[in-house]
């Protein structure tokens, strides 16, 4: 049985700790082998780069010397995080100038990249390694009636990522169909929200976390179901501010694909960290209860 | 006994050797070689003056062997050949060293270059010594030819041949001919109707005394070679009598079974059993099996049989394969249209209002879906409609090259647009306008007199705007000219999408032994002197099957493979390379090895003798017999052990 | 302008008429630079390949030796590539055992539009045989050869004992 | 956007800029660019930039060093990559901007929010969010501070800001690590910024 490094990144551990729950209850309950990778370290995100380039390489580079072998791939549950280690990655397997120096700058820390190492997000290896058939069969709630709208952000699906189509990856439907939810045709699945511009150009990110909101009301989604705790924050936790901008009253829950799957799977509601999301579930749940 | 009285020859090319290669030099070295009486340079050994020069020495000094450090021998062999033929000595007494594309070219060293032509130079000579006078043998030609692909290009070659008295046989794999430009609405630059100037030669080539129309047939496999290729033929069934049909049409409008039309390019439904287009040659239905209710045992049905005023209809007929010896060949077999993948940034596929270039043909056609009404998927006459350059075309994500046509038909399109739905705006998004052609650039000055808005950019992305009236197609790109990014509301956007191969590409190449490029068009003889010729001998290329082309140059294209097709027959015989192989039955053991590894089964076994006999006409000069004989029996002229040893000798003279 | 090298090898280049020689014809056209080392000798077909060539190359002072043909279904013979490949495997062995490196002799395949494929082939080559050092006299190796088959066998012998 | 015609005289211009830049391992992308302007049309920020990602490569083209050190293009990039995953010409230009960004002449105005955020994570080895935000916001626009403290109070109701960042054990190595890089030539030394 294949054995996994998980990875929660820095959210994980604080602003999106209900995907952590979720992602763990998601994980045990589909019997996936996996442990957190010891002392791991900021992947950088898209910040480190705009600051050192060279240091954006080699942080998520110790965080990969330290996965693979029996360790197992690493399997990454934030996307930005999952873009950090597989850019690293990507540099460090072309073997150019900059693998060199990320070769080098390890070595400082008598630390080397597995060859064979391979970074995965979360729901990479449901759809693919346990499987859709798995999880149907595990599968005790049937969420008909509930219309998701399944949002993946950027970096799920870009740069690249092999067999995945960059503008219109389906992974979270397939997976999202197997709940029994409507899964809705997300026009903007794969828009950019702004998150990592939310701090510093704040008023445009919040547009475009508008015309995401605007669409899914529109398609009256009962949940955007994200991939990406940085996501989840922009969507659910600006809703207001959102609102405020552009005067309109929005009420979106914004949920982890882990939470959904989970509710499917037949776990609790709380133990899936639903309820800790600053835009209300309570009408979500509620027709999730009448579907019961 | 070895050629003693040789002359060599080296080419400057110009600067093109001269400017990397010490010629001087190079001269000065073969003049030492053993056996050379002559060495000379010289600027253009191709010229007149420059085969003069060796013309005039083959005679003074009757020389018995000469060499050309020039060009690559795929250029310019036939040449020097025949220049010492007319001065009387056997053209196989003839090498070249390729001193031009594998040394001057190659190498940015004078001293490497000087070396390595140097050593080139001497294995001509050493080899050169070994040759022998040959002599080529002649075969008749079969005075036929095949044309594969009745596209306009397949069309203008086959009445081109036929008319020039030879007999034809065009095979089209489709129910009718016509290809691509059947679909089309008017041609650009002339906006002449595509229909009135195509059907009229797709009818010339049915009634055509010398043209054999096979349509609804594939070759399958192609024997022989240059004079006389054995075809084999499919004739697919097609399940209604070419004869008997008259092209009523009564058959499809009754047949229960639905499909999309290929022709209307899937914005119209057609029947199981159906006639391609009205102006279809023949004028005859087809059965698709596929979604036959008969043949996908969904029913008995066989309405058409039934209600067919002829009779012409009958079921479970079987694939017919014929076999036919022609003399040339011309693959003339197009293109596809590029389709963008599911998900594409231009939401075709997803938004009924994102259509190609060729739909949009379709739908401003007067026989098409809408009789030549430009209307949205709503019905509605669109009030703005974007054209989009390149999709597909000049990117790393799927073409790399231009596909030539797209900008003036887009040119086209606008046209169209602005004149069947008034005060339309249209947006065009272009990255470079490519007007090249004879009366293009008078085009698009007309076309820009017309009103339309052009966008120096490529359209990045279509997407619908939730707005308070729905949703709305909105196209988002860079007016680059302007440095800003535009977003346009608008009611129809048309791709122009490129033109790639064929899908079916790799298999024609295999069937014909042609060779694919990068690009996977196939690949022509030589990119400038020989643009319809190809690797194989008497198999041409015509139109889109070897670059993207349009109409205008497809024709050309098709014409000039046509005269090669007729400049070969004509010529009644074929030479045929005495380079063969051959045995020495006495040396040889019966082992039967060569036997084995002949892949033309030109040997066989003399019993009596218990010696392997080589069949010299069915021989295409491989060597694989020669090289696994055990006993040194069997020999490959031109190509002999002693001589390729020579060339070894030659070039690691030096080290 | 190429950096001058203290050892250049001379590489003996049987190519096919139809693909690898039009390709490095094409090499030519399109001005792709490659090492000047390359001596090429054409065939019609790698099939015609006996490995006595390659012997002869190796015994006249080639430092290296390259067989290059038509892609697997591509053959102008139909399947003479497919023959000479089956045939290089055996060479390899073959010098092999005379004490020559392997490494020395390469079969490779370049269609005719695979100009800068056959650059890159001879490169790759060019620096393989570059780092092997010269060829030497092959008389030499045959008696290095012998040598070893001698400790070979003594070896052979003690484990026996 | 200025609307005055510039003339642009050549020798205001620095074409060694665009040889500099292409000579940075990833930079040499540029030199396929063909101008079609997929990147600014992609850009969900574009119209936020002073001049398109488009122009900028132009620019470097044309060596206009001060117009490009100086423009707050790389800092609106959001590293979605719709440029990179549309480019006719395969460039990655999300990486282009990364580059950028390293040897800009403006980072110390637009770039303290991600040299807080190295700061961070190489003194905690893991990121602090409230950290991260009550420093950048304090260095780009404290007036707003008070607007996101509700929001802040929030979040950590519901336990979603910790009130102590989490150190590593491996901080030291991060620290190395950057030492290397620093050394080793980050972007920003090879162009002796």
């Amino acid at each position: 049985m294949k054995h996994y490094a998980y990875y929660p990144g820095c959210s994980l551990h604080a602003t999106a700790a209900d995907y952590d729950v979720s992602a763990r209850a998601v994980m045990n309950h589909l019997d996936i082998s996996y442990s957190e990778l010891d002392d791991w370290n900021c992947c950088g995100a898209t910040a480190l780069a705009s600051d050192s380039y060279l240091f954006s390489l080699l942080a998520p580079a110790r965080n990969l010397a330290m996965a693979g072998g029996d360790k197992g791939d690493m399997v990454v549950a934030c996307n930005a995080c999952y873009v950090a280690e597989k850019r690293a990655l990507k540099a460090f397997k072309e073997g150019g100038e900059w693998s060199k120096r990320i070769t080098e700058g390890l070595l400082r820390i008598d630390k080397e990249i597995d060859d064979d190492v391979e970074v995965l997000h979360l729901l990479q290896v449901l759809v693919n390694e346990v499987g859709l058939e798995e999880i149907e069969n595990k599968a005790v709630r049937n969420l008909e009636g509930l219309k998701l709208a399944p949002y993946y952000g950027c970096q799920y699906s870009r740069p690249e990522t092999e067999g995945i189509h960059p503008e219109s990856p389906m992974d979270l439907e397939r997976l999202l169909e197997v709940t029994g939810a409507e899964v809705l045709d997300f026009n903007r699945k794969t828009r950019c929200c702004g998150s990592s511009l939310m701090s510093t150009k704040e008023e445009h990110a919040l547009r475009l976390c508008g015309e995401i909101l605007k669409e899914a009301d529109y398609r009256d989604a009962d949940a955007i179901v994200v991939t990406c705790p940085l996501c989840q924050l922009n969507l659910d936790a600006f809703q207001p501010r959102v609102n405020g901008l552009l005067g309109s009253d929005y009420r979106i829950p914004i949920l982890f694909f882990t939470q959904v799957v989970g509710l499917a799977l037949g776990l609790d509601p709380k133990a899936l960290g639903i309820g800790k999301q600053l835009t209300s579930c309570s009408g979500f749940l509620e027709k999730y209860r009448k579907g019961a | 006994m070895p050629a003693n009285r040789i002359g060599v020859y080296v080419c400057h090319c110009g600067t093109n050797i001269a400017g990397t290669v010490d010629c001087e030099a190079v001269r000065d070295f073969a003049a030492k070689l053993p056996g050379v009486v002559v060495s000379r340079d010289y600027k253009y050994m191709c010229s007149e003056p420059g085969q003069e020069i060796i013309k005039k020495d083959i005679r003074e000094e009757n020389l018995d062997g000469v060499v050309v450090a020039s060009c690559s021998p795929r250029m310019h062999e036939p040449t020097f050949q025949k220049a010492v033929a007319q001065a009387g000595l056997n053209s196989y007494m003839m090498e070249m060293a390729n001193i031009r594309e594998q040394c001057s070219w190659v190498t940015e060293d004078m001293d490497e270059a000087t070396e390595k032509a140097k050593d080139l130079v001497a294995s001509a000579v050493a080899k050169v010594r070994m040759n022998a006078p040959l002599e080529a043998t002649y075969n008749d030609i079969t005075p036929r030819a095949l044309v594969v692909g009745g596209g306009v290009a397949g069309i203008e070659a086959a009445l081109r041949i036929a008319d020039s008295g030879y007999e034809v046989v065009l095979v089209e794999k489709e129910a009718s001919i016509g290809g691509k430009m059947a679909k089309f609405d008017k041609t650009f630059p002339t906006l002449d109707c595509a229909a009135c100037i195509l059907t009229p030669k797709m009818v010339e080539v049915a009634q055509h005394p010398n043209i054999k129309l096979m349509t609804y047939s594939e070759v399958e496999k192609v024997d022989g070679f240059v004079g006389n290729f054995e075809v084999t033929i499919r004739q697919k069934a097609r399940d209604v009598d070419l004869e008997d049909c008259t092209g009523c049409g009564i058959c499809s409008e009754k047949c229960p079974g639905k499909a999309a039309s290929e022709f209307d390019e899937g914005l119209s439904q057609r029947g199981a059993i159906y006639i391609p287009f009205a102006q279809a040659i023949p004028n005859v239905a087809v059965i698709d099996r596929e979604n036959c209710l008969y043949y996908n045992g969904k029913a008995k049905c066989q309405v058409c049989a039934k209600l067919c005023p002829s009779d012409a209809i009958t079921f479970d007929n079987e694939d017919v394969l014929v076999k036919e010896t022609f003399g040339a060949i011309v693959v003339a077999t197009g293109f596809q249209s590029f389709r963008p993948e599911e998900g594409n940034q231009w939401g075709f596929g997803k938004y009924p209002d994102v259509i190609s270039g060729l739909q949009f043909e379709r739908l401003t056609n007067a026989s098409g879906p809408t009789d030549g009404k430009v209307k949205t998927s709503k019905g509605e006459v669109p009030k703005a409609v974007a054209i989009v350059h390149c999709v597909g075309s000049r990117d790393a994500n799927h073409a790399e090259y231009c596909s030539r046509i797209c900008c003036m038909a887009s040119l086209k399109f606008a046209h169209l647009v602005k004149e069947k739905c008034k005060d339309a705006e249209v947006f065009e998004f272009y990255i470079d306008m490519r007007a090249f052609g004879k009366g293009y650039e008078e085009f698009y000055n007309r076309i820009q007199e017309e009103g339309v808005h052009f966008i120096r950019g490529k359209s990045a992305e279509v997407s619908c705007q939730i707005e308070d009236e729905g949703e709305r197609l909105v196209l988002r790109g860079e007016d680059t000219l302007l440095g800003v990014v535009r977003e346009i509301p608008v009611d129809m956007v048309i791709l122009n999408t490129a033109l790639l191969p064929q899908a079916d590409a790799p298999k024609v190449a295999e069937t014909f032994g042609l060779q694919q490029g990068e690009d996977g068009f196939f690949m022509e003889l030589h990119a400038k002197l020989a643009p319809t010729k190809t690797p194989v001998d008497g198999v041409f290329l015509a139109g889109t099957c070897q670059a993207p082309r349009d109409i205008p140059d497809s024709v050309a294209h098709a014409g000039g493979a046509a005269s090669e097709a007729q400049q070969l027959i004509a010529s009644g015989k074929v030479k045929m390379s005495p380079v063969a192989a051959y045995n020495e039955e006495e040396k040889c053991s019966g082992c039967k090895i060569c036997i084995a590894l002949c892949p033309y089964d030109a040997i066989e076994f003399d019993e009596d003798k218990g010696v392997a006999v080589f069949n010299q006409a069915l021989c295409k000069g491989c060597g694989t017999c020669v090289a696994s004989c055990p006993t040194k029996a069997a020999g490959i002229k031109h190509f002999e052990d002693e001589q390729i040893f020579a060339q070894i000798e030659g070039v690691c003279a030096s080290s | 302008m190429t950096a001058k090298h203290a050892f250049e090898p001379k590489i003996v280049a049987f190519l096919c008429n139809w693909c690898s020689y039009t390709a490095a014809d094409l090499a030519g056209t399109a001005r792709r630079k490659y090492p000047f080392n390359a001596r090429i000798i054409r065939v019609m077909c790698t099939g015609r390949l006996d490995p006595a060539f390659v012997l002869k190359a190796f015994a006249e002072g080639a430092d290296g030796v390259l067989i290059s043909g038509c892609h697997p279904q591509e053959c102008h013979y139909i399947s003479g590539n497919y023959k000479a490949y089956k045939r290089s495997m055996a060479i390899k062995n073959l010098i092999a055992d005379l004490g020559i490196e392997p490494e020395r002799f390469t079969m490779t395949f370049a269609s005719a539009s695979e100009g800068e494929k056959f650059a890159g082939i001879v490169r790759e080559l060019t620096e393989t045989v570059r780092a092997l050092g010269p060829m030497g006299r092959v008389s030499d190796r045959l008696a290095r050869y012998s040598q070893f088959k001698q400790d070979d066998i003594v070896a052979g012998g003690e484990d026996l004992g | 956007m200025t609307h005055k015609t510039r003339v642009v005289r050549q020798e205001d211009l620095d074409p060694g800029f665009f040889d500099f830049f292409t000579s940075l391992p990833g930079g040499e992308q540029i030199l396929s660019c063909i101008q079609c302007g997929t990147c600014s049309g992609s850009c969900p920020f574009a119209n936020d930039m002073d001049h398109t990602p488009r122009s900028i490569i132009a620019m470097m083209r044309a060596g206009m060093v001060e117009d490009v050190l100086n423009s707050t293009t790389p800092y609106y990039c959001a590293s979605c990559y719709s440029c990179a995953a549309r480019c006719p010409r395969d460039i990655n230009i999300t990486e282009v901007m990364y580059l950028l960004k390293n040897i800009s002449q403006v980072k110390g105005k637009y770039g303290s929010f991600y040299s807080i955020f190295g700061a961070l994570t190489r003194r905690y080895g893991r990121m602090f969010e409230g950290e991260l935000t009550l420093r950048a916001m304090l260095k780009t626009d404290p007036l707003k501070l008070p607007g996101f403290t509700p929001l802040g109070i929030r979040m950590f109701l519901k336990g979603k800001l910790k009130p102590l960042p989490s150190l590593i054990a491996g901080r030291g190595e991060l620290q190395r690590l950057y030492d290397y890089a620093q050394e080793a030539g980050s972007v920003g030394r090879e162009v002796g910024s």
